[in-house]
């Protein structure tokens, strides 16, 4: 079964990846949005940002290789994964 | 019946999570789902066995880690980079689970119906 | 139609997470989908404080999840030993341990932590916001 | 002789620093040095909450403060501003805030966050714990 | 009279903590502390240019700092390395004080008599 | 005038370190009591562990080459120091 990792810590990325299978989906949330696509060395995962905490923080400027999604595609996401786990 | 796996990833007694999943794992063992108990990381600390928080004034949960299997609880497992990290071997810890690497533990992640950490 | 119930841990006055809890949840409504339950543990349960008064310019998330909850019909439901340690009681558990008054507010309810799993088994996804 | 003040804003609920700074604050005492007052601010207010019914066998963070404060007369002083928004109030508070009841502790102290400047600019030390 | 220095190591919005230790910050200016401020490491990210967290229905403190020199903070250090980190460059953020690196921040820690951080 | 850091966050450690200069002084308490000296490569910086931190995780074992002290001590230690600064 596929899981999405939801993330809201930067300083738990690391203990995050490393529980992560190739399937699996990263979601970033709150503040870990601050993280950029470099601090990510697993490229197979696929990686979505929540558009909201990435305006409302201002930092669009990193130009993020991955995906922004708004709330209604966080809920689908959920879904389309078979669960979720927070990582806190 | 779903599954479900815990996840233990802080050291204890900085934080009061630890104590609060147990919590959580023990109501749905007594509604007998199957469950999955996991120490990743730091989370190995709090198996360690000669823990002493009284002297803190807080109290001593990691006695109930030794009663997981009567309440049902099948696998737990250790995380074996997280010993290593702590200079931990089996010696210095509660003899409740199996050591497991990182593809062990990703795997029991993916095959349970729910996954909580706190 | 998919059914969701959410947990939440998050510290009302100090972290994120109930704000994005809020917003997950009407974006899971207004998807048609179903709230089975909400389930407010560890610091979450601060939240039900109904003496809570943030500064006027903030958002009162204790009025928030009231209002969602009495429109929607969603239960609210908080664990009743993480919330008796935080001084969040209802009017029986405020006789029973001789405290002056209750303080929960009424749009939140006070169970045990069987909720939360009983939700679990009824819901296709367990999400949780810390 | 040295003279002490403490800013507290750990989370008595969930972190191990109000268990600190009490042992802190009576080793110093100890020592024979003065506590010229302690603070609470961000999450440490909550621990004036005199509604915490914390389990038998925890200890009573908010009754230990109080005890303390009144064997060695200690200030407890609690930022209003910070304490408002999570719920805890004095009898003033609540009526102008039109809330039913107060909820601090009476061994506790709501003033402004001046108090905490007043207290560094009168103690040769400020020792934070959050 | 005695200095202070505020030291902010932490992105906004995700905690609290921002705006808390800005409000003792105003209060010991209040006082007519000297005061110096900090932001070091993820704290940098606190002064970008366009912040909206009103569409998280969350105040935006962030202009507060701009008027620090009104409220008499004569020194506002910049991490060079935190604005490194963060792939910021001077454009990006307030134009509210110097950029510093880590000896210099180091030095004034080291020489206010008391330092805050939340 | 020096300074002694305390610091009860074993993921803050990093951040606590570049902060530090020469003559400064590092009190681990709390969770942070769980690093060990190969997490700290400033030789020259003076290392203290609370004794009571260190005795109720039971983490005696890693041998910390740096120097277990108790309540009393850490008093003398904010004195000895010109201030602290609890690195949160």
């Amino acid at each position: 079964m596929k899981t999405l990792f939801i993330l809201n810590n930067p300083s738990k990325l690391t203990t995050c990846l490393e529980a992560m299978a190739k399937d699996d989906g990263l979601l970033l949330i709150e503040d870990a949005v601050i993280l950029t696509r470099k601090n990510i060395e697993r490229k197979e995962i696929s990686l979505q940002a929540l558009n909201e905490d990435v305006t409302a923080r201002g930092v669009n400027h990193t130009d993020p290789s991955w995906q922004l999604i708004n709330y209604a595609k966080f809920v689908e996401l959920t879904l389309t994964f078979d669960k979720s786990v927070t990582w806190l | 019946m779903k599954s479900v796996c815990f996840i233990f990833n802080k050291p204890p007694y900085g934080q009061e999570s630890g104590k609060e999943l147990l919590d959580i794992c023990l109501m749905c063992s007594a509604f007998e789902m199957p469950i999955t108990v996991i120490f990743q990381g730091d989370g190995v600390l709090q198996l360690i066995e000669n823990q002493q928080p009284d002297i803190l004034n807080i109290k001593n949960y990691s006695k109930t880690f030794k009663a997981l299997k009567l309440y049902g609880v099948e696998t737990v497992l250790i995380d074996a980079a997280g010993l290593e990290k702590h200079q931990l071997v089996t010696e210095n810890i509660l003899n409740i689970g199996e050591i497991a690497n990182s593809k062990i533990i990703q795997n029991v992640i993916q095959n349970t119906d729910f996954s909580i950490m706190l | 139609m998919a059914t969701f119930s959410l947990l939440i841990t998050a510290n009302p006055y100090s972290n994120q997470g109930q704000y994005s809890a809020l917003k997950f949840t009407k974006a899971v409504l207004e998807a048609g989908h179903i709230i089975k339950r909400i389930f407010f543990y560890a610091d979450g349960v601060l939240v039900a404080n109904r003496l809570n008064c943030p500064p006027a310019d903030e958002l009162n998330l204790t009025k928030s999840w009231a209002k969602l909850a009495i429109e929607k019909d969603i239960e609210l439901t908080v664990c009743v030993t993480a919330a008796l340690k935080r001084g969040i009681v209802n009017q029986a558990e405020a006789e029973r341990n001789a405290l002056t008054s209750e303080s929960i507010d009424p749009a939140f309810e006070l169970s045990g932590l069987g909720q939360l799993t009983e939700a679990m088994l009824a819901s296709d996804r367990l999400v949780t916001f810390g």
